[in-house]
């Protein structure tokens, strides 16, 4: 019975943490797990992660879960879209849980690892891969497992070579010439090193287990990956190796890059190619007619989804599936999410607008003062999360004033009013 | 609905689109960027709730087995009930002739017999519509119709229309709804007689859609094949007009029953009128296809869209005009396309100029190529054709 | 756009209450949920609500976890087993989490649906069936529906008639004539009527919504339906009645119970019938080969599954997939859970033997002395959570003396030995 | 065995089952009490990592289509590779008759190009066995073979294992595994004919699996049909016996070929040998089967069952003796089964006394009957008889 006993072990198991708050999104997250948040005109940002998996041929992922998960449980199920519904693995969703004991919340990274390591156990692997959902990249994860087991490491810690400029913003790794990481330095003033970390873990399970259990002992501790568990197991002195990885990555945890990595795929030859037929980045496939671009459209340097209704003029912006744009409208480096109906004669500029929000005839959404704290991001980008239909408009509502026009109301064809999300 | 059980016919089919179905039977043609033909009946039955649908097939039925599957994506997958195939001749020996689609029927009585619904709804696949099931049944019984056929009217003068008149089941509609005589018109009689026919009385057409009570099509099956006939519409209900309450149902939304090229082609063009794409797409329901991967189109720096339809994952770079493009079609820098049909994994090269063709999968059109045809006469250029 | 928009509309959702621990079955719901403890020799409890909610036509369920769902996550996955995985509706699994303002565990059925408002709310439901996960029945929710509304009510709870020497055992419910609650008893000692609530409750889901929020500022209620959210309703005179349930019922919530339940099973026509297959009951189904029953084998009115192996005797007894019964073992009244491997030789009377255990040779499970604590549960059943594969078998172990016989360890033909569950 | 794709072959099938396969393939007979014959090869392909499985079908291939639909039961429901069923003359017209496997196989030539594995393991579909695909792969590149003819030698002599080397393909193995020659024992040589070729040389039987490059397959396929031929072991095998380096791999373990009535009824008995049972079932992995709903076996008061394989939802109060009884079978009290196959949703009314009898699906035996055969001429009922 050597097989037909063994058919639940696994080389390797991934666990995707993503039960973060990511409340430097504000109102994206407010009733939204990050990793669920839509990405690129139509994924949303664990489909890389998932994708990549599979991909890389690991069909075995655990995925924690803990704040708003239902969006999340829903949309991955029980992983069919990633190809993952399958008899021995596939996809689980790992939520807190009470034990006879007790129960409670995922403290940090590691401890969200412990609590589940009878899960990890029941498939008896070898290693575990520990991975984010919230960053945009493409990887090839069973490459990375090569070099893990070729140098022997009890963890390997994915790297990036980032602008000698910007490394003191990363956790950054000093090595030797063999790829051994020899220090961690958290955000260094003088970095010693261009090669940060990304948050992607491979560890000998045997060994990882180990540290976690040792680690839930430390009251100090914060039972994170990055601050705990790796500088612990360096200092004393596991094999640790940093993997370079070279491509496109990057972390979506702020407005700011979130609308930066939209605006990177609509390059001409984006470093993330979404066509590529041999990486495909996969995701729930909306249900939505071909989009419609009417007589009086204008469309370039933009993506656009299923079920868009365009009149008006669309120049460098992401659109999700069934938006609906009106006659005489402009739309200019803008992020426009699922269902958004929008008027006639509006003005959008440098703007998030969240799914299902009803913008009215004439509206203009881009604050002209810059110093405005409601409307303006960090970034100057303006997030929108809440319909305009009434003529209150104000600073006060996230939204920018209304052109000069008369206020008449959207009505669009056949369009009931989105619901408001504030 | 949850008691009527749907069947989609096939056997009526007969190669009206050459040229896009050497491989395909009509139902599983490419439409509108990322359908076939069968989706939108498909749709409109599931949308009605109704739970038990089979398909009876007459050849080159392998397209449609590989575009429905399962029929999850048409929530058919399910323990009980759920979508049923049928193919001519697998039953036994695969020596038997292909005689019609009561000798289908008759083929597979036991599931018809086993079927839990009192109802059937029997429905040609080639309609392009969105269409209310409801309505039909609220309809059959509040008249006590034993069947009903239902039709529509001539209402506008466009020369699409003139065909639609002009061949297929007409029917004369009598006093309270009910069918007084029906009359099949065949592709060789002359313009004249059938001019004459329809100004006589035979002014409505059937559009393929029949319900009636399960036990009378058992009947009419039974009786039917005993005496050696297999038509459904002559043998079933011609035959028995005198004896059974036969009504029409006259359907007034969007309806286009695609039976040539060049009712392909213009009814393509049809889905570029908004109203047209609203009321097929969303209502009563929605219409379900094989789901696919696929980013979402990008428009280039070039690009410049009016007044067409675009699927998924189309990259575009040049200009489109009163077109359809199916899912992953490049357009490159330079070209211009024109009330044209563009099918899936296409590539337009640069400077090519197309107007009024219809290219079907994986068609490649090299620099600088121009094909050009008349709206009643598009050019059509088959699968995998490189130009 | 009528029907295309009101696609998530559902009359009524169904929502589940999944979490409890269920801890008077003991070792049973150590590392497993209540409603995921095996059942008849296929099911897990919580089959019967499920496939009763399919059966009923009801295909929007909820089903709120807590406690150890790992289980119960895999096993219900997106609900394909009954046929519930619906691209509108389905089974939704609903684990407590984290929102902004933080998260808070279930603290009572009525706190967990108020959890979940959010969930309802997005299918604009009419009605709310709440229901159980660990009763065993056969019941047509539809017909309750109609007679919630045939009657306008505003509460209607499902009741069973059950013998007045017990009724001081249950929830009882007065009614009037037309089945209108007057009031409610908890556990009374002298009851007025032998109608027991069977915690099926129907609600119209705005006035329950009402209810929920007013519950959830009372600092003295415990949140629950039976003790709080009901007895307001009534209190505030809402239209409540109770419907009468014919049929099997059975709260499988103690040992004896479970126990009792599996064996009127084995009736020659008992009251549940599992073989109609107008009602069936859906579970997820094992893969294994037919059962074998050897030259040697005697196995009478019990209930045997695929992949078993038996060359001893069986009487009244009840087995899982894949258990192995050795030559000269007698079994009788019995529970016998998947992959047991019982050796040759072996004595089980009256018993629940946990998943994956192992019996050696000669061993006997049943013991002797009425008074021993550790091997008797309240109804005189022995629960053996563990295996024995050693000599030292004591009380202490929950498992009871070898047979005079001499040790010989077990074997099994290919089998590896169980895994120990403790 | 990511890099290997498989092809099971159901071209070959003769019917030789009569009565139980009138309505459907032998590869979709029923077997071992839950499963149909083809259960077997594909769950050693999937349990060997292979994951890209496609199965020629000849005829009257509906049985296996609602057997196997998406393929799910088997994780073959996969968004890249997983399963496809190839059905004779239904890629253009349907009126192409069917030559053989190598034209099955050429006309869907751009499957097998598209694949990307570089191995190809090709299997007939009647037989019962849990094989290690693993192992053939292995010696396939030890042994630097372009083709691998997997076969059995005779060990044992029981009538049923005479019948085996009886026919088929037999093998004269040389040195180094190397096959020396080949020939194809037909049925209508003359039993001395057929005992001289064994005991001379040809002592082995091949029991239709090969493996090869993908590259060869295509050559062979398309140097066959380009001349005519459609054999693929007679034209593309025996014919290239000179230039090709074709070798055998002894399968040692439990195999059992379904070719016959006796062969079904003897190895259906085979596996009340508990160590057949442990072996075929488990070892290397398991065998999948669509799975069906339905509650455990009931033994009711008066059941006495020895050495028997029974499956669920059966309902027992009688007496069953070294048979096999499948889903969904009914035994009353005083009935006497013994040595006997019982297919599923079968009564076997009180007091009814079976002996060597095959009874097909929902056959109903009224009270106190009586069938009797013999093991080599077991009774066979075929379904929904009843008696």
């Amino acid at each position: 019975m050597k097989r037909g006993d063994d058919l639940r072990k696994k080389d390797c198991v991934a666990m995707i943490l993503a039960g973060g708050q990511g409340s430097r999104l504000g109102v994206l997250t407010q009733k939204l797990a990050k990793p669920a948040v839509p990405f690129g005109g139509k994924y949303r940002i664990i489909d890389f992660t998932l994708s990549n998996c599979y991909n890389s041929g690991l069909d075995t992922v655990g995925v924690l879960t803990q704040y708003q998960p239902l969006a999340l449980n829903t949309y991955i199920g029980i992983g069919g879209s990633w190809d993952m519904d399958r008899k021995n693995g596939g996809v689980a969703l790992l939520p807190p849980y009470m034990r006879k004991e007790g129960g409670e919340w995922y403290k940090g990274t590691a401890n969200a690892i412990l609590q589940n390591m009878d899960f990890i156990d029941s498939y008896q692997p070898n290693y575990v891969l520990i991975l984010s959902g919230d960053h945009i990249y493409k990887m090839d994860y069973s490459l990375m497992l090569d070099y893990h087991k070729e140098k022997k490491a009890e963890a390997t810690i994915a790297v990036i070579e980032v602008p000698w400029a910007e490394a003191s913003r990363f956790g950054i790794l000093n090595t030797n010439e063999n790829g051994k990481v020899l220090e961690f330095e958290e955000k260094p003033a003088k970095p010693k090193s261009n090669l940060a970390s990304m948050g992607v873990y491979i560890f000998s399970w045997e060994v990882l287990k180990e540290y976690l259990q040792q680690d839930e002992q430390d009251p100090t501790s914060s039972n994170d990956f990055g601050k705990d568990i790796n500088p612990k197991m360096l200092k004393q002195k596991q094999r640790m190796y940093a993997y370079p990885f070279e491509g496109y990555w990057k972390d979506v945890g702020t407005i700011q890059s979130l609308w930066e990595a939209n605006m990177d795929l609509l390059d001409e030859y984006p470093q993330l190619d979404l066509y590529d037929t041999n990486w495909q980045i996969y995701s729930v496939n909306p249900n939505q007619p071909p989009q419609y671009l009417s007589a009086t459209a204008k469309v370039c340097r933009s993506l656009v989804n299923e079920g868009c209704v365009i009149h008006g003029s669309v120049t460098r912006s992401v659109l999700f599936p069934g938006v609906y744009v009106g006659t005489g409208t402009t739309i200019k480096d803008a992020i426009i999410m699922p269902n958004v109906k929008i008027g006639s004669d509006v003005v959008i500029k440098k703007a998030i607008i969240c799914e299902g929000v009803t913008i009215a005839d004439g509206c203009q959404v881009s604050c002209q003062e810059a110093g405005c704290q409601q409307c303006y991001s960090e970034a100057g980008i303006t997030v929108l999360g809440k319909s305009i239909t009434g003529t209150d408009i104000s600073c006060h509502q996230k939204v920018v004033r209304r052109s000069s026009k008369e206020f008449e109301g959207f009505k669009g064809i056949g369009f009931n009013t989105g619901e408001i999300l504030t | 609905m949850k008691n009527v059980m749907g069947i989609i016919n096939l056997s009526a089919e007969e190669d009206l689109l050459k040229g896009i179905t050497l491989h395909r039977p009509d139902a599983a043609v490419p439409f509108a960027g990322r359908y076939r033909l069968i989706d939108f009946i498909l749709s409109s039955m599931v949308n009605a709730g109704i739970k038990n649908i089979s398909i009876f097939t007459k050849n080159k039925y392998r397209a449609l087995v590989d575009h429905l599957q399962s029929g999850k994506d048409w929530d058919l997958d399910r323990k009980r009930d759920g979508l049923f195939m049928f193919h001519p001749g697998n039953l036994k020996e695969d020596t038997s002739i292909y005689k019609g689609f009561l000798q289908s029927l008759y083929n597979n009585l036991d599931y018809i017999y086993k079927s839990k619904q009192e109802y059937v709804v029997i429905s040609d696949a080639n309609l392009v519509c969105n269409f209310d099931f409801e309505q039909v049944l609220n309809f059959h019984l509040k008249n006590k119709a034993d069947i009903t056929i239902v039709y529509r009217e001539k209402d506008k003068n466009k020369e699409i229309e003139e065909q639609f008149f002009n061949r297929g089941l007409m029917l004369d509609l009598g006093e309270n709804n009910q069918i007084a005589d029906m009359i099949e018109i065949e592709a060789d009689f002359s313009i004249s007689k059938k001019r004459r026919l329809f100004n006589k009385k035979f002014n409505k057409r059937s559009v393929g859609i029949y319900m009636m009570a399960k036990s009378l099509l058992l009947d009419l099956i039974n009786a039917s094949v005993a005496r050696g006939y297999y038509d459904l519409v002559k043998d079933g209900f011609i035959k028995n007009l005198a004896t059974l309450n036969i009504c029409g149902y006259r359907h007034q939304g969007y309806l286009a029953k695609i039976d040539s090229i060049e009712s392909y082609h213009q009814h393509s063009l049809d889905l570029l009128n908004q109203e047209v794409w609203q009321d097929l797409f969303f209502n009563p329901g929605l219409i379900y296809t094989k789901v696919k991967d696929g980013p979402p189109v990008k428009y280039m720096k070039n690009a410049k869209v009016n007044n067409s339809l675009v699927a998924n994952a189309c990259i575009i770079d040049g200009v489109v005009e009163n077109s359809i493009l199916f899912r992953r079609v490049k357009v490159h820098k330079g070209a211009l396309i024109k009330n044209s049909i563009i099918m899936q994994k296409t590539e337009i090269e640069q400077n090519v100029v197309l107007e009024n063709v219809i290219l079907d999968k994986e068609v490649r059109i090299t620099k600088g190529k121009r094909l050009k045809g008349e709206p009643n006469y598009p050019v059509v250029v088959g699968k995998k054709t490189v130009i």
